[in-house]
Parts: C-alpha cells; structure tokens; sequence
C-alpha cells in the first residue's frame, strides 16, 4: 500500500522569495522521514509541495519534479484532489471540524469519495480509530463534538481521519508541537505503529523527536537538502559541518 | 531572592533573569486566554481573576527591570549581553501591557449582562487564538535563539489586523441596521481592539527577539519580506 | 487494489469538478444578479439626476407642473432644517440620558431608561411617524416642521443615548477616581474628563444616528407634510426631499418625474457624504483608542 | 497605571459641593426621565389610539379580511400577509445569493478585486429607500411586467401556486424584489466578514483529505461561519419587515388576500403611509394605529426571537 516519493530539483518560491531551492530527494517507503532545520529553511514548505497544498496559495510557484510512484505529481492531467487521496496530511496545531461529531469528522472524505457506505462506513470508523489508538476513549460518545476532545485526543482524532482515505503517505507538520509530553509520546507511539503500512514525512524542529521516531533524517538549511541518510548515522556521524552544528546546538 | 546578588557571577544572574522573564511571559499569555474565556463564558469570576493577575504582572515587571539596572550598573557588560539586558526590559514592559489588555477585555465582562454572540463574530475568537500564538512563538524563539522564528511571528501581525477590522466592519453594520445592538457591538469593538493591541504587543517581542539574537533591527524595515506558509500561516 | 473501483471513483471524481465548476459559475450567476440592479439603481440616479440638476433645481421654488422648470430649494431648505432639529432635540436628550445611564444609572431610572431606551431603538420609522402624528399633528390642528422633526428625535436619540452610555463605560474607572479624589464635582468630572475621553465614540454614535435619519421618508409623510413655498416657520408645513421624491414620482407628470430623479441624486449625495465620514471617522479613531 | 491618590478635601464646604455635585445627576437623570416619559406615552398613545379597532373586534381584527373605510369594516390580515409575503420571498432570495457572493468574495475573488467592491456594497447598504422606490416604479415594475413574470409563469416555477397569471407591473413579487436588492448588500457583507474570520487551517484540512475547493467552502468554511450568516440574515428580515418607501411605491397598494406574487397586494407599512393622513373617522385611524402596533410587536419578536436561537446554538472552536 505505502508508495514511494521522490523529489527532483524541486523548487518553491513565493513572489521574489524562494523558499525551497531545488531539492533531490528519495522517501523510503513505509519507514518514517523525519525533517529537520531551524525555522524559515523551508523543511514545511517542502512537504506541502508533495500534497500540492501550495496550489492554494496565490503567490506560490512550484517548479522540478515530485515522483509518486513512477508519476509526476505536478505533471499534465494529475487531479490534486486525486492526489490528496493518496497523499494525507496531519497539521502542526489540531484541527478537526468544529461544527462536526466525531464520527462526521471521519466520515466526511469517506463519503465524498464514495470508499465505503453504511455499515462499511462504521467499520472504517471503528478501524481509523483503532488504529489512531483513540477508539477505547471515544467509542461511546461518537456522536459528541469534536471539540470537547483533549488537544491529544484531538491530533489522534486528525490522524484517524486522514487515514479514512487510505491514503499512500502520510505527511505531518509537527504533529506535536502544540501537546503537552504525554500526548507527544503517544503521537509517536502511534508513528512508529503507522509505519509499517505507510510511508511517512514528518517535519519536526525536535531533534529528539526526529532521532526516537525517524528511520531516515534531513536536514535541510536555507531552502537547501544539506544533508540526507540513515537517521542513526546522520546524528551519530554527520558528513556536513553545518548538520553537526545544528544538531548539537551550536548554531547562529 | 535578592540574596547576594553583587557576588554573583554575570552568566548566573543573566539565566536568572531570562527565567524570570520566562516566567513573565508565561503569566501574560495565561492573562489573555483567561480574559478570553471569562468573556465567551460572561464569566465574572475569571475576569477579576485575570485583573489580579495583573497586578501581579506589574510588580514581575518593576522586579525585572530593577534587577537589570542593577546589572546595568554593577556589571557594565557590553556587546551582547548589555543586548539582552536592554531586550529583556523592553519585553518585560511590552509584556506589562499586554496584561492591561488582558484588563480591559476582562472588564468588558462586566459590561455585558449576557454571553456574547461570539459565533456570530468568528474574528474575536481567531484573534485572541493568533495573539496568543503570537506571544508564545515569541518568546519560543526568545528561548531557542531563533531569529527566523521571531521575524515570521511579526508576520502574522497583518492578519490580526485584518481580522480587527473585519470584526469592526460587521459591528459597524450592526450598529446602524439594527439599533438594539449596538452595546454588545461596541463592547466587542473594544474587545478586538484590545486583541489587536496585544498582537502589535507580540510583534514588538518578536522584533526585539530578532535583534537580540541578530543584532540588526527589523523593526522599520520597508519589508519583512514574503516567507512561505511555514509560520506565516498563524498555527 | 484499486482496479475495481477505478472506474466508478474516477467518474465520481469528474462529476464531483464539474459539481465544483457549475456552483463556482453559481456564485459569478449571483454576483451578476445582485451587482446589476445594484449598480443599476446607482447609474440611473446619477445619470438620470445629473441631467436635471441645475443651478434653478437647487435655487428656486417649485413651479406648477404645467409650466415647467422650478426647483426644490424649499425641500433642500426644509430637510437641513428638519434634520438640523431633530439633531437640536435629539443631541443634548440623548448625550444626557446616555450620561445618566451610564455614570449615576444604578437605580430604577436608569434601569428603566436603559430598557426603554432599546425598545425605543427598535421602532419601526413609520410609528415613530405614527406617534409623532398623534402627539403633535393632531394636537396642534396642521402638519409642521417640528412634528416631522420630533419623529425622527425619536429615532435619533435611542441611538445616541446607548452609544453614549457604552462609550462612557469604556473610559477606565480609575480616571473618574483620580478627578473625584482631586475633589473635583461630579458634573466636571463628567463633562471634562470622562466625556471628552469618550468623544470619539460619542460623536460616531451621533454621526450613525443622522445617517439614519437623513434618508427617512415614512415618518415626514404625515407630520411635515409637503409644501409649494418657503418654510414659513417651524409650526407650518414643510417640503423635504425625501417626501418630495415620493410625491414627484408617484404624479402623473413626466417633467416631475425628472425633477424627483434630480433630488434622488441630492438626497444620495448627502446621505452618502454622511455615512463615509461616520465610518472614516471611526476607524481612524479605532487604534488610538485601544487605550494607548 | 497612574492610579493616583490625592489628599482627602477639607471638610468645610462639603455640604455645598454635595450640592454642586448634585445638580448635574438631577439634570441628567431629568432627560433621562423625559425619554422614560416619551416611551410609556409612545405605548400609551398606541394603545389609546387603536383602541376602538381592539373594543371592537379584539384580535379578530388580526385575521379580518375587509378593509373598507366607506363602511367602517376594518381588518388586518391582508396587510399582514403582505409584509409577512414579501418580506419572506425577499429573504429567500437575497439569501442564496448573499452567500454566493460572500463566497466568491472570500474564496475565490482576487484582492484587487476585493476592496472596491467591498466598499461599494458597503455603501449601497445606506442609499435611502425611497431612492429604491423610485427606481422601482421607473425601471423594475416595467422590466417585471414585461420580461421577468412571463419568463417565471412559463418556468416550471410557474405551476407553484404562489405564481399565477402575469398581472401589472405592481404586485408583491416586484416589491419583494425591490426589498431583495435593499438587503443583499447587508447580508452579503455580513456573511463575507464571517467567512473571512474562519481559520485557514480549517480549509486546509478539509483540501488536504481530497475535498475539492467547493466541498471545502460548502461543508467547512460555511459551516463554521454559519452564526455571522444566520445574524445577517435576521438583520436583513427586519430591514425588510419595517421598510416602507420602496414597499410602498411598487407594491401596488391594493387590499387584496393573496398568495399569488403576480398581484398587488398591501403591506402594513404601506397602508399606514397611504390612509393615516387621510383618515377621518376615529376608527380608520385606530385601525391604521392597531395596524403600526402589530408591526412594532412583530419586530419586538423578531429580536427575541434571534436572541432566543442565539442562546442554543454553540459557539464552534475553542
């Protein structure tokens, strides 16, 4: 099910600004990429580019090539609500819907995509929760707002409901940015679990974070790929001097 | 805590102020989010709560700024570390003025004798949510030295506004269609506005931020220059 | 995997675009339903009105319809007039009662003026024509200026006293105690701390209030009345634009239709000026006022 | 800040500047009094007025259908069907198409396109109404008679029975278009304030799970914006329940219980402006003045009733 992503001089810039200057870069299938840089080197700018999130952005203009599988996501006749099926995304702050139950929070790509109808549908919610390890806690008040949920509960909530869609990747801005230690630790329990049947990116400016969670690690620094590889090996032996410096602080 | 101070090393006392600083900074966001929930919830309590808090805030902010002129003038330090005396003052009073914010929000409470239709007006609750993130990130980049962080903050600043002048926009409108409104119209007008002043109030600390780690201003720069969702996006 | 569902979801996924196009198209469909007339109504004033609005159109008087030309001075007059004393009734009755609201409303008056004050803000215009028909018109025996001038006073002060109130409340509590621990009175502390820190405000309050009022038609039509000549005096009868408007357009003569179209511009031209600056006004005040 | 704590006064003298003091509380609360006043007498005034139309047929006079000075028959209904029928189908369409508006504003329009268009719809909101009429008589009823009524008979909404025949240029549906065109710019400019203030990352979610932009507006943004709209559109009914002019000059003032659009027909405001100043026996003005207290009470409702919703529905984030 876990697809690969490859990136090939992908460039993004906003106006005159380039953000993200020409990245190569292969995502391993199911195994985390972790990205990593400190704020403004484009490492988020980088991951909306492989959902097309950037197509909503007026100013935005992206350029190179973003390989799903064998395809160019950017290429002629490439849907990107097609491609946003295939490609989930999971915030920095929570975000479910408001004005939503839980279930509804869930249902609501199900059905617009048509994967799956009545007791099929509470199946996929039952499954999406387990698997979000949030189906014990919110079994009996599906129903409920979504926004009576812990912040924790809520970014479990966001990550069952992006795997609703079956997506390929997962991609994760700093998923636990804004939760306190423990929802941080079962967020990446969760990862690690999700892991084996997906591949995912996940943007954190947590190094920590990155070496507990990630199987490959970059980092990037001023819209560059500096440095990319095994996680293990880019923090115990760093080939660039500016990755060792920023990863054991001395940066700036 | 004002043990022998003069026999202190420099690098002591500065941690000691930056975490005190810290601990300001923490107090003034709570202060806000508190004047917030007091007015979704017309709650009166939390709102006098939030005034003590204030009051609190105010004598964190005469306890910083005598410890930094007492740095200032037994240690004479130079470079940067006379930068972070003068940053941290000047956050210190910045962040003194967002708990009069926080006040005046929290007597608005006071003015309305019912809940106010917040979800007939989104803006409020948005604003409040950007300027508290304003003010965490800040002083987030404050703690990590992180002067991107600090600049993309001051970004943010413009949609606060814009959401301020929305929010006055449709009170305004109110107002004039409908005259039985027009107190809780102008309770929230005030309402933003404060909302917005604490905003401009995070800019200031991320501004400061910026130089302090910098050393180069941003503070009248023409243009912060266009910088991707990453921050800019207000979460 | 997804061989089998491929076709169906594909189709799904076109029929979801186009469902995505057509209500995008929906939305222009509505933007031209609405802009048309709207623009319409504006081009036609000012199109049609400008080709009758002449130096004799704002200066003389009106002329029967059979012999052509005239103009409405009279009604230009009569509205700033009417207007101008609804505002002299209106102003100190509503600063005031806002006044008392706010600083010294903690009793039973106050509460009451508080309440009445809103159920007053939400008359209908044409009762407060209703009322002022009653009260004044049929007391005094004729239409006047002032009966036109008091429907709309009941319009007009709801609106200033509640804005006043709020306004006043806004001003910190710690400014009133400074000037009363000063030993300064209550009526000075009033009219020269609190008041003038609340000015802004005020005179917003008042500037929506006139915007308001400029434009009513329903409540003159009974208590103003209409009239061929020039003011006569505040108890007489009295021409004002907008009712001049109405009983142009609604007579049988082409050449007055015109002449109605001609005080649509002047009318729209005032009200306008009026509602620009009340809104200007107010957001130019809006940071200075966050209290710093 | 400067909470400053001056010496406390001598004590000689303070009797007389109690007395000053007081002077300017009894002056003000003196106004105060007299607005007091004026309201009980504006109620006291409609109620003593109208009287003679409740002695006579009690609330009956809500659902009489006759109206008839000569004779001295009076009866409300008809009246009130009209504002109640106008103001409606004015709603009904300013609505969908407001929010269309608002959408294509906030969603899709670019910037520059945005504040001139902002400020013009802003500025319509406050174009006097007998300025509405007046163009209403000129251009809408003729235009109304002669291309919209034949193009909606021979639509399929034709078959409603709310649309019969094409009848004159003056009837109930061009007065409640004339109202439509008064309220879309309130409640379009409304309802694009709200949308404007919901969260960004609230759309991105709904695009980043393969929602296309429209679903996104529609289920989310619209969703989460629904209070501002719902307010909006309670503002732009009571504009529309308490407008006069334009109601006035296109209706076709004429007393007639219909729900067919496509006639004239009266409404409250209409009749009151038309009959009042004419009126000579006591009972046509009472009825006239039982008339203006229906629709002053029907107001008052209106306003507790969007308090009352207000209350129960909850407030989305946080």
């Amino acid at each position: 099910m876990a697809e690969q992503m490859i990136t090939r001089d992908l460039k993004v810039s906003f106006g005159d600004h380039q953000a993200v200057k020409g990245v190569d870069m292969e995502i391993r299938p199911r195994a985390v990429t972790a990205i990593i840089g400190p704020s403004g080197c484009g490492k988020t700018t980088f991951l909306r580019a492989l959902n097309r999130m950037h197509d909503h952005t007026p100013s935005a203009r992206v350029s190179g090539e973003v390989l799903l599988g064998d395809r160019d996501i950017y290429g002629d006749g490439v849907d990107p609500v097609e491609l946003r099926i295939r490609v989930g995304m999971v915030f920095q702050r929570p975000n479910p819907f408001p004005t939503m139950s839980i279930r509804d929070n869930i249902t609501f790509a199900p059905k617009r995509h048509g994967l799956a109808k009545g007791k099929a549908l509470d199946d996929l919610v039952e499954r999406v929760l387990r698997q979000a390890a949030l189906w014990d806690e919110v079994k009996d008040r599906l129903g409920a707002s979504a926004v009576g949920l812990s912040g924790g509960q809520q970014q479990r909530l966001c990550i069952a409901r992006a795997l609703a869609v079956e997506p390929r990747v997962l991609l994760m801005d700093e998923p636990a940015s804004a939760l306190d230690p423990t929802a941080t630790q079962r967020i990446e329990d969760l990862i690690y679990e999700l892991k084996k049947d997906y591949t995912i990116v996940i943007v954190t400016h947590n190094m920590q974070q990155a070496a507990r969670v990630s199987d490959y690690t970059a980092f990037f620094y001023m819209g560059l790929l500096v440095e990319f590889g095994e996680t293990d090996g880019l923090f115990t032996n760093p080939r660039e001097e500016r990755t060792e410096a920023y990863i054991t602080g001395r940066f700036g | 805590m004002t043990a022998p101070r003069e026999a202190r090393h420099l690098r002591d006392e500065l941690d000691f102020l930056r975490s005190q600083l810290l601990e300001m900074a923490g107090l003034a966001e709570d202060l806000v989010e508190m004047a917030v929930a007091a007015l979704v919830a017309n709650d009166e309590e939390k709102a006098d709560a939030v005034i003590l808090g204030d009051r609190e805030l105010d004598a964190m902010e005469v306890e910083i700024e005598d410890a930094c002129i007492s740095l200032l003038a037994l240690h004479q330090p130079v470079a940067r570390d006379l930068r972070l005396i003068t940053m941290v003052m000047r956050i210190s009073n910045d962040l003194e003025r967002v708990g009069d914010h926080g006040v005046n929000i929290a007597e608005s409470v006071r003015h309305l004798d019912a809940k106010p239709p917040l979800h007939r007006f989104p803006q409020v609750e948005e604003m409040a949510r950007i300027a508290q993130g304003m003010l965490a990130d800040s002083l987030d980049a404050f703690v990590r030295r992180d002067p991107e962080l600090a600049r993309a903050v001051c970004l943010r600043d413009d949609r606060v506004d814009g959401l301020n002048d929305s929010l006055f926009r449709s009170l305004l409108t109110h107002m004039m269609e409908d005259p039985r409104r027009i107190g809780i119209a102008m309770s929230l007008i005030l309402v933003g506005r404060n909302l917005e002043r604490v905003a401009d109030l995070g800019t200031n600390v991320g501004e400061d931020v910026y130089y302090l780690v910098t050393g180069t201003s941003i503070k009248h720069a023409q243009k912060l220059g266009e910088v991707g969702p990453d921050h800019a996006a207000g979460g | 995997m997804d061989t089998a569902s491929a076709p169906p979801r594909a189709l799904r996924l076109r029929l979801r675009h186009l469902r995505d196009r057509l209500l995008v198209a929906l939305c222009l469909v509505a933007l031209a339903l609405a802009v048309i007339p709207l623009v319409w109504v504006l081009w036609e004033v000012v199109g049609v009105g400008v080709r009758h609005v002449s130096w004799e159109f704002l200066t003389t008087l009106p002329q029967p319809p059979t012999v052509g030309g005239g103009g409405w001075a009279n009604a230009i007059v009569g509205s700033v007039v009417v207007v101008g004393m609804a505002m002299v009734m209106g102003v100190p009755v509503g600063v005031a009662t806002g006044i008392y609201m706010s600083e010294y409303g903690d009793n039973l008056l106050g509460k009451s003026a508080r309440f009445l004050s809103e159920v007053l803000a939400g008359l209908p215009s044409i009762v407060a024509g209703i009322v002022a028909y009653g009260l004044i018109v049929v007391t005094m025996g004729r239409f006047s200026a002032v009966s036109g001038s008091a429907a709309l006073a009941l319009l007009f002060i709801p609106i200033v006293a509640i804005t006043t109130q709020e306004a006043l409340k806004m001003v910190p509590g710690h400014q009133r105690e400074a000037s009363f621990a000063l030993g300064v009175s209550e009526a000075a502390t009033t009219l020269r701390v609190v008041l003038p820190a609340a000015m802004g405000n005020v005179l917003t309050g008042v500037m929506i209030a006139t915007a308001r009022i400029a434009g009513e038609t329903a409540p003159l039509l009974f208590t103003a009345f209409n009239s061929r000549y020039w003011m006569e005096g505040v108890d007489r009868p009295t021409a004002t634009i907008p009712v001049n408007i109405y009983s142009y357009a609604i007579s049988p003569f082409e050449h007055w239709h015109q002449q109605a179209w001609a005080g649509a511009l002047v009318l729209l031209a005032m009200v306008l000026a009026l509602n620009v600056a009340a809104r200007t006004l107010w957001a130019r005040r809006a940071r200075f006022m966050a209290g710093d | 800040m400067s909470r400053s704590v001056a010496p406390l006064p001598g004590r000689d003298g303070r009797a007389r500047r109690h007395l000053r003091q007081r002077w300017f509380r009894y002056a003000t609360g003196a106004l105060a009094l007299l607005v007091v006043v004026v309201v009980l007498l504006i109620v006291q005034q409609l109620w003593v007025q109208s009287r003679p139309t409740w002695s006579e047929w009690g609330l009956g006079f809500l659902v009489r259908t006759t109206w008839n000075p000569v004779q001295g028959e009076f009866g409300a209904l008809p009246f009130i069907a009209g504002t109640l029928l106008t103001s409606l189908m004015a709603l009904l369409i300013a609505v969908p198409i407001s929010i269309g508006i608002a959408i294509l504003l906030s969603e899709y329009a670019p910037r520059r396109l945005r504040d001139p268009l902002i400020f013009v719809v802003e500025l319509l909101a406050a174009v006097p109404s007998v300025v509405f009429g007046l163009w209403g008589i000129f251009v809408l009823a003729p235009l109304v008679q002669q291309h919209v009524m034949p193009v909606v008979a021979a639509s399929p909404l034709g078959l409603l029975p709310f649309f019969g025949e094409p009848g004159p240029g003056y009837t109930l549906f061009t007065a409640s278009l004339i109202l439509a065109v008064m309220i879309i710019p309130i409640i379009a400019s409304l309802s694009r304030e709200a949308l404007m203030a919901v969260p960004r990352d609230q759309k991105e979610a709904a695009l980043a799970l393969g929602a296309t932009r429209w679903e996104a507006t529609r289920h989310v943004v619209l969703t989460y914006a629904r209070g501002g709209i719902f307010s909006a559109a309670v503002l732009g009914l009571g504009r529309a329940l308490g407008e006069t002019m334009a109601t006035t000059m296109t209706i076709g003032n004429r007393v007639n219980l219909t729900l067919d659009y496509f006639q004239s027909g009266y409404s409250m405001t209409a009749i009151i402006a038309n009959e009042l100043r004419e009126a000579a026996s006591e009972i046509h003005v009472s009825s006239l003045v039982a008339i203006g207290l229906v629709l002053f009470l029907i107001s008052f409702l209106l306003n507790s009733l969007g308090r009352l919703l207000l209350m129960r529905t909850h407030t989305p984030g946080t």
